[in-house]
């Protein structure tokens, strides 16, 4: 039988080397965020890494946590690539963002839905494609432009990484995950661009306890699960569903 | 000076673009106040760049306790609440819809909006660096680009300008500018003045505004309900 | 309230003009197959129609019924592009076959992954992509090459339709869809692809009947439902879930 | 004559190939065959284009009755049953999965392979037209390509040639060729004899070849188990 469940965050993450290219789900807020694996990898301190994620860490925009943002306070990062990198505090600014304005980490920085697509992308086989999005901005610096039925677009090209970090509901040892409600944001199309990708998630279940209609991202993305052991204290209400039916 | 429009009131006079079945994405400050001012029994499927659809209003102070869940937050990290017919999806499919034409109306903030529509509002100002986000997806692509903005910066500078003087976020993206004063439509002609705030002459108005205003043979007073 | 119900498959194909482009849902058989309203359209008549579905109908793979092969009968089909369009068996050529060969209906056949990539991208706003597959075929022909990573790529562009007839299980009437183990093939890309979406369905509930969760087509890309009315006879077990758990 | 082994045992011999959670997705003819034959205790997870991994059995005529479901069909239209673990997706997932390698292995069936391991599968002989279908993306993407067949047409021509006469599904794609006499290996040198079917020599084997076959030095009879 296929069992792709690791006992310890540690155990996870251990093989990354220096160097990695790392994909983190992540979006205003801890919600979908794998806090665990984060906190692992600061600890195991592989350094020199490309983080991909929507922010930079510690953007401030809802509750303050501790989400990639402590593996630049650990200057382990030389690159990230977000559509959202800076604080949105002027008088808090991040640790990402004073790295990245002393020259020391190098920002790319991306429209979300491109920086969506483009991951999509690596985990499709696609290696390019073209968008609308960002012609005649600073975007297009050093991209390809090209008319389609009159309209400017982009060539932009796949991105994929050496590990994913994803955060989900529930896995079956097989690897399939759901999620719950805005939990998916980036974690399903990580999940299918990486060589390897490590889930944490709230519950391990056995194959056949989760619907095969709901499940988002099959087993086959799936390489390394890890359940939570501990509860981090953010608002958060498991017994209830977010599935309302009419009054 | 005259009375200018509140932000709520933008929002209430921004309200009535929208119509039944429309699908909405709402972007920060004035913006999300939007949604507090929907005609009752009309039904607006509310957007999310995280993935969700017709999601309901955001969890109020005296809810969060009951209410907030971090695993149902809109793209601006507010708890939000489940509605019947809602449902969820990822990023790439969110921005899909964005992308493939499927948002009928964004409403976003400004920093300048010139006469050929170009908006800029993604850069901090003075700070030199900012978040792209989902807004640039938005603008390029949403079918209706609504602009909400206070007509003047802090200091009284227009923000309907010549030329932006910041990184733009798409040009001649804005179809509409809901301000504290007036409502301007962006047309290939140029600015067209279409309603003004009570009191507002069209004088006043062009007096803040950098590029010459059109008037509209229909112009009139805002309407807020 | 938005409620998208139509009551007859007459009505939902009523306005569709001579010339139109249309996709179907369709794949081995006719599990995920709008029949009705298919057969809607045979009797509704419009011609010089351009038909964009995996086969161009009676290819005899399973059972055999009425799919779009009715639409090339009645002559209703001017091009179809598809990437399984010949009958299996030999000895019994479909009408569309029959019709192609002859020069009366233009095909443009393509890669299975192709044609679905193409649909998802008209859908997703992105005019065009590079896909590996094709290279050095006859699918290259009249095609840009260009290499990523040095592995030839071809150039291939976005489908869109004027309307597209898709089959789900279950529709609220706000038009969210949820399919039945393998009835989604092209259904969930189609529907997202066509300036009108029609879709047949099992059953109509109220908003909230569904799990938000395990909504497959957002309702906002769904603009007309049709609930079957009666049992064409095919091989189905509605009354059994086919999610299985461990013995 | 010598004989041959049958659609069953090439089939026994391809599922050697398989390993404990592989990727497979299996084309019709002999490939559809692989998976009556693999070990007991391996998971092998099934994909089918039409959107569903990890699916079980085909449903068999005795329980046609019972089981039958048009919802629930592999590739080719056969009835399957479900399996705990199995999930569905649509068409663009599904060819994403492929596309993006993550198919650890197909099993294609074959018109002709030449020596440099291009596939032509696709077009019915002597029709002059031919479906494409799913498979070539999985020739052209799959992490590897075993191509099962009869060593020789009914007309006794070598399938294994050194140029393909008709279209190509892809080029350079096939990675191991088992047929009902020999199994060989594609290589960067040519095409490897790695294993014979009992009783059958070299001399014999490349006899029914049209390119030249570099001989294994580790030759060996088929091993069906």
């Amino acid at each position: 039988m296929v069992n792709k469940v690791v006992v310890t965050f540690e155990e996870a993450v251990a093989d990354i080397p220096n160097g990695a290219v790392i994909m983190v789900g992540n979006f205003a807020g801890p919600g979908g965020t794998p806090y665990y694996l984060i906190k692992a990898l600061a600890r195991q301190g592989a350094r020199g890494l490309t983080i991909i994620a929507n922010t930079a860490g510690g953007i401030g925009l809802t509750l303050d946590y501790d989400d990639h943002r402590v593996l630049f306070e650990n200057r382990q990062v030389k690159k990230v690539i977000a559509s959202f990198p800076f604080s949105t505090s002027p008088s808090r600014p991040s640790s990402a963002e004073k790295q990245i304005l002393a020259g020391e980490v190098e920002l790319e920085i991306l429209p979300q839905g491109t920086l969506a697509e483009k991951i999509r992308a690596g985990g499709a086989g696609i290696p390019a494609f073209y968008t609308p999005t960002g012609v005649e901005t600073v975007i297009e610096k050093g991209k390809e432009r090209r008319y389609f039925d009159g309209r400017p677009c982009l060539l932009e090209h796949a991105l994929k990484a050496d590990y994913a970090f994803v955060r989900a509901h529930k896995a079956d040892k097989m690897g399939n995950l759901v999620y719950r409600g805005t939990m998916r944001q980036f974690n399903p199309i990580m999940a299918t661009a990486a060589r390897v990708t490590i889930a944490e998630v709230d519950r391990v279940v056995e194959a056949g306890d989760l619907d095969p209609e709901a499940v988002v991202t099959p087993g086959i993305f799936v390489n390394r699960i890890v359940q939570v052991k501990e509860d981090p204290g953010f608002p958060r209400r498991l017994e209830r569903s977010f599935w309302v039916r009419q009054a | 000076m005259k009375e200018r429009l509140s932000r709520e009131a933008i929002a209430m006079r921004i309200a009535r673009e929208l119509f039944d079945g429309a699908v909405v994405n709402l972007g920060i400050g004035i913006p999300s106040l939007v949604s507090s001012f929907v005609p009752e029994g009309m039904t607006v499927i509310y957007h999310t760049e995280n993935g969700a659809l017709g999601f309901g209003p955001v969890v109020g102070a005296e809810e969060m306790a009951e209410k907030a869940d971090i695993d149902l937050v809109n793209a601006s990290g507010q708890y939000v609440t489940p509605k019947p017919g809602m449902c969820f999806f990822h990023h790439a499919e969110s921005f899909a819809m964005i992308r493939g034409g499927h948002v009928d109306i964004t409403v976003l903030g400004v920093l300048e909006v010139n006469e050929k529509g170009d908006l800029a509002n993604w850069m901090f100002p003075g700070r030199g660096v900012g978040n792209i986000g989902g807004g640039m997806d938005l603008a390029f692509n949403a079918r209706k680009v609504i602009a909400a903005t206070e007509h003047t910066t802090k200091d009284g500078k227009p923000k309907l300008v010549r030329q932006c003087s910041v990184p733009l976020t798409a040009p001649e993206c804005v179809d509409l500018v809901v301000t504290d004063i007036a409502v301007v439509e962006v047309t290939g002609k140029g600015l067209v003045l279409k309603e003004f705030a009570p009191g507002w002459t069209v004088e006043e108005i062009q007096a803040l505004t950098e590029p010459k205003l059109l008037v509209a043979p229909d112009l009139k007073e805002i309407q807020l309900l």
